[in-house]
């Protein structure tokens, strides 16, 4: 366990920094939001170049090999900007299932063309009734001949609308909430039978309703075993949380420093209101925060690669309860401070607490983390 | 297909059935006569309040401008307008329970929120200060609804530091003549009258040098330009004045003597801002929502640490309450509302913000989906999710103003310290 | 339900305000607790004459028949000076259970001579393993012949060794935590096989743990129905709790405005403390967690003589979590914004804070109270 | 039979025998030569640390001077006494990782925490700015043991304005003559010598005219009189100076320039400060007390909200554990901790203080009883109730301090604001 960044983390951090300070501001965000499925495919040509996309792909599919702490570099850079790429979506969930789940043939047709932004996947896991719980599969795929005939509906599939391929976890056997009988699949979006309704989030992203109706998959396109998928997600989804941890950091990193500008600048009763004492503290608080929030991040992705199950668990519990708790305080404490400034929609501190609201939000909440950390005595 | 499906999942639960007859724990004891008032009271809400405005009111989604007009016209009719107002210029003579139980049974039965800025915010002044010919002219159209007023305080400059106001009010003949910008002003879409904090003087103490006008937002020189806020509504407004005449007769009373006029009105009515009924049917709402949502096979109002935070909750609003009443008897007793009274400001809007935390945390997942257009009138598509979730996200983030607005809540601290406790 | 003060609510708030400005300020108070048996009897009989102690007792018994709401006056007043004399555990708990629970006789023999200051009355109550279950009963009353034999351990018997009676509960039917199957008991205090061991409490106050070894208690000394005490002893342990609350609003009142004098007067960096602003918005909380606490407690004074028994509990448990919030705030403040100071014997705030902290943690702390008011939705 | 009838209800419970099994999770990832350092610092301690000891210092009781000096004896024959010196001077050359498993073991096993005055405080101050001479007398001795320092800084007028201090050192010759008094004086008890913080100089800023010196207790004119703190406890003073003598070849560096030297000192070894080993400690003790307490016929470990309150704790102390491994990485990168090592007294006294809250809950009825004797030496008689609560009420009360002394939170807060964030 490593407290220190590399030489390649510290270059890697300066030159995703640098496209966010020069690429990526208020403006230009609003404008990539309000294209055609909600993101910027020269930039995601861009971190295909870069060799971002690649990064956390094995070496032998095109990738970098990179460590989820290198990731999460990244990510945290990212955070800072708020950028709506869909990294998450595509190769967080998409290509890390692909990579753990797959199979050698597989992984070689797709991993490079995902590491090279020509291919983009998007997960299609959760359900309208399902929550937190991941293993609250309804979606049903029947086994007919050669192929898997698939029925349900899945919710919040981020990115989906601009997705090749979708990979769908589908209950094979068992009910509703068993962790055995679920396995996975790569669905082309082009398939017939996939009803979709796409819609903005409220942090800025894209997401969509899908229904399944008798959609055939070939069963060469089962990604890893029959019904044992629940591990392959978990893992995966842990990975994930610690990542959108890291978002979270950068994005906290953001909101304070635009905070403590803003206290510094405006001016009340003759004085900017920063030099009130109680507002210092606040600050001074919500720097903590984002501090701890930020430990905890990396602790849990120098955790992630190397440890047992409980190890693991605990771990990215406690990182995603800090973050939500740190992201609460750094979203509503930013927006107070800056007063009714704050509440505009022209001033970027609102969209920083969006974003960490909904990372909250997503793959359990403090509640469901605390719960899930306090499960290990 | 979508509502259907979501419907199923939703309602299917029988724990949904069991809440309700479980919230019928009533919190407060009332006299029989008290309840006999709280009986007519309800009535005349259920008769009176649409479904449709019933659930625009419960969900936050967006009230039209006709909604709550043909609400208080009701009320006016009824001759409930102005439950505040002295008896002789067509108050109620209630109780203190009785405002508290009307309160209450308004917002239980999903009835929009009486517009402030006309019966309890302008009205008081004028009583107190306006001149014979002014109370005659606005008290009565205040009652029917006839006007729609907004309040030009805040301006870019001038937030928690009003006193800094900067637009200014030059007399020119028998008009003012008014430039500057006003901002945050709500609802000013709507209104055709602002009452309005102008500066005319800059001779000693800055408070000394403001006075009340009131203006006529139909005119030329009145510009309304909405502010878009995080939520996605457009509520605010900025207001731009330029050389707007205003009749030295819509002045308030005298000149440079309007920072007192606004302090009088700030402690005022201060009972409604705790909001309580609004908060108390929210946690039924949230209650409701808790029993709706799946959670690892049960519904999520069984998990207990989510039930042990309403119940930090409720037991706030139950201090609130508790506060409020005793306000209120104060105020019936000829005690004017001290200092004490920000904290119904402070704790009412925690209370406020607290239930839409939990609400936000209560749908899960469905946070995330936002359709601005699905706020409006006429949207007719199905909601994506439940259909309670939908403005559920908008709404937490929208009420974030609560702890700002009004005088924020630092200030209010500060107020305290100083007022009550003599720092 | 009302919000304000009677004229004779008013008139006793105000002679025990005096009472305890003119004859109970801190070096007579840390006297008095140096006294065998902790308190000072020349205080009881001035109580007694006051017609403080027959207040809550019924007029056909020598007493007053106030309301929760009067003797909650009271003890808002006795808090404000951290009063030691056994108001609570003679008053509130025992005479209050020989008048709900007790035959006509019982009452005639032994109302009027309480109120009169001439019996003390204790609770013994408690054990060992209880912790906030009232029902938790582990000792034993087995009839034989005319009498019952008791066995069993009482433990925290507040004021046992001054008592002349114990009003005592003891299981005679069913299992440990069985709410039927309890009885009360009036046990002279000088019955053989009583083992005793007194000791102070951290508050400042006198309990015991009790052994009690083959006592022999006559038939006629059972308090009310056999089997049945348990709804007797919840109702009043409910009253205890709220008049628990008073004591801690005066105590609460107190401690406010100890910090506020204090801060007003000591200087740092060349100021008075109390001018940062930080320190006043910290009095400023817990000026509002005092009245917060205040205005529940009242509510639940007013509820608890006449409302059924879940608006009793909700009223009752909410009081008693806003109380114990309230005053962990306003103690942990105090002593914080005293500095160093506020550590010392010496001062009374110290003093504050602990009976406060003790009152959370009789009769169901804050999760216990939290809990029992979230059964009912 | 006290002991006994308790110990029945306490232990009984196989809860308790479940718990230990589960508590082996290991928050640390650890490399192999971690882990084998780790083995032989758990074994030292087991095998130094008596029963009676680790029980004192698990539970708060009093530890005795011999208590403290016979386990620092056994570092220093180890040559673990000071790892946080430089090798030179007898430091252990320890990498980040490796002093704060030292530092978590030595808390775990129960060992008393080593006093700071001599080795983390005085002797780095020494280090950096004393002459030859002071080096060659002092760190030896203090790697030894054989001195017993304490702290003169605090003055009744100067709590957190420490520069306000009024102690007066006056030269005379080769002797300072200082009068004044200084207070909260941990453990001046057992102290012969103080490092000191005296006024020389009246000229220019406050911080400018005080310098350092070390004073020898054991002379007349020092007189200790103890504080009486709110647990009963009397381990602050007072210490009184009436013309003390104190050779000019016992102050440290130059004449008004010890604030200097103190500002140097508040900025090493903070990691000290956080306690993590010793949380962790607590919250295993939590744990198996909340595994004994009966609640509802099943142990309060099972309770829901109360395992949730321990996991808010555990997840502040693991991101606590997580800034101190940073802070210490920075250190031995010869970094100095920045002002943001601040957050490391803010959240470990957070900590610390939650633990005290919990235990304080977690033993319901007995947080009332208190014999102050209970905690003495030579206290043999049997505890009431359970053995584990006696100590836990004067804990909470005693514990309020860490947030006050050693620059109070608020301090704290204030450096941040202005040395990081720039206010």
């Amino acid at each position: 366990m490593s407290f220190t960044f590399t030489e390649d983390q510290k270059l890697l951090s300066e030159s995703a920094d640098r496209f966010v300070l020069d690429d990526y501001n208020f403006e230009t965000r609003r404008k990539i939001i309000g294209q055609d499925g909600g993101f910027d495919r020269d930039n995601w040509k861009k971190f295909a170049e870069l060799g971002w996309l690649a990064l956390p792909i094995a070496e032998e599919y095109g990738g970098l090999g990179g460590s989820t702490v290198d990731t999460a570099v990244l990510l945290e850079s990212f955070g800072r900007g708020l950028v709506v790429e869909p990294y998450q979506s595509c190769i967080v969930l998409g290509a890390e299932l692909l990579q753990s789940a797959g199979n050698v043939e597989q992984k070689s047709q797709y991993l490079p063309s995902i590491a090279e932004g020509k291919t983009l996947l998007s997960f299609a896991h959760i359900e309208p009734t399902s929550r937190f719980n991941l293993c609250h599969i309804r979606t049903r795929a029947i086994k007919q001949g050669d192929c898997f005939i698939i029925d349900g509906e899945k919710a919040i599939v981020h990115n989906a609308e601009t997705a090749d391929y979708f990979i769908l976890s589908a209950r094979t056997e068992g009910d509703t909430n068993d962790e055995e009988g679920i396995t996975l699949f790569l669905v082309p979006s082009s398939s017939s039978g996939i009803e979709m309704r796409s819609y903005p989030t409220i942090d800025g992203l894209r997401a969509s309703e899908i229904c399944f109706n008798s959609v055939k998959v070939d069963q060469q396109h089962v990604l890893g075993e029959l019904n044992q998928a629940a591990e392959y997600i978990q893992k995966v989804v842990d990975r994930a949380c610690v990542l959108l941890c890291a978002e979270a950091a950068g994005a906290m990193d953001t909101a304070v420093k635009l905070t403590v500008d803003y206290i510094k600048n405006r001016e009340q009763f003759g004085q900017a209101i920063g030099s009130f004492q109680v507002l210092q503290h606040r600050a001074v608080e919500m720097l903590g925060a984002k501090d701890f929030s930020r430990a905890l991040t990396y602790r849990a992705a120098g955790a992630i690669d190397q440890s047992n199950a409980s190890e693991r668990t605990r771990a990215v519990s406690a990182a995603k309860v800090e973050m939500g708790r740190s992201g609460k305080l750094i979203g509503q404490e930013g927006i107070q401070l800056h007063g009714g400034m704050g509440m505009t929609d022209d001033m970027p501190i609102g969209h920083f607490f969006k974003r960490l609201t909904m990372i909250d939000a997503i793959f359990g909440n403090v509640d469901f983390h605390k719960k899930r950390f306090a499960q290990i005595i | 297909m979508w509502l259907q499906c979501v419907s199923v999942a939703v309602w299917g639960s029988l724990d949904y059935l069991r809440l309700f007859k479980e919230s019928e724990v009533m919190d407060l004891i009332l006299k029989p006569e008290e309840e006999k008032f709280r009986d007519e009271v309800r009535a005349f809400v259920a008769e009176n309040i649409t479904e449709d405005i019933r659930k625009k009111t419960m969900t936050g989604f967006r009230l039209d401008k006709e909604d709550h007009e043909s609400w208080q016209k009701k009320l006016y009719e009824k001759g409930w307008m102005a439950p505040g107002w002295p008896v002789e210029y067509g108050g109620t003579g209630w109780s203190p329970m009785q405002k508290h139980i009307f309160e209450e049974e308004c917002a239980a039965g999903g009835a929009p929120p009486v517009i402030a800025f006309g019966v309890t915010m302008v009205a008081p002044v004028i009583m107190a200060f306006g001149s014979d010919k002014q109370k005659e002219y606005y008290l009565p159209r205040i009652l029917k609804s006839e006007d729609w007023w907004c309040q030009g305080y805040s301006e870019p400059g001038s937030g928690s530091d009003l006193a800094s106001l900067r637009t200014k009010a030059v007399l020119n003949g028998d008009h003012y003549i008014v430039n500057g910008q006003k901002t945050w002003t709500s609802l000013a879409q709507h209104a055709n009258l602002m009452f309005c904090l102008v500066r005319t003087s800059d001779e000693g103490k800055r408070q000394e040098g403001i006075s009340f006008l009131l203006v006529d937002m139909n005119q030329p020189g009145v510009t309304v330009q909405p502010i878009k806020t995080i939520d996605g509504s457009t509520e605010v407004n900025n207001v731009f004045l330029e050389d707007v005449k205003v009749p030295v007769e819509n002045r308030v009373g005298e000149e440079n003597k309007g920072w007192t006029y606004a302090k009088y009105l700030l402690g005022h009515e201060r009972t409604s801002i705790a909001a309580v009924g609004r908060s108390k049917a929210q946690i039924k709402r949230l209650k409701t929502i808790a029993s709706a949502e799946e959670h690892n096979g049960t519904a999520l109002i069984h998990d207990q640490a989510f039930r042990e935070k309403i119940a930090d909750i409720e037991i706030d609003l139950l201090a609130l309450e508790s506060l409020v009443l005793r306000v209120l008897s104060d105020e019936s007793a000829g005690k004017g509302p001290g200092p004490e009274a920000s904290f119904l400001k402070i704790k009412g809007t925690e209370v406020q913000q607290g239930i839409t935390e939990l609400l936000i945390e209560a749908i899960g997942n469905y946070a995330h989906p936002f359709i601005p257009e699905s706020m409006d009138k006429g949207w007719n598509e199905e909601p994506i999710g439940p259909e309670y979730a939908s403005s559920i996200a908008p709404h937490y983030f929208n009420w974030r103003k609560a702890s700002i607005y009004g005088g924020s809540n630092e200030i209010q601290k500060n107020i305290i310290a100083k007022a009550v406790l003599g720092f």
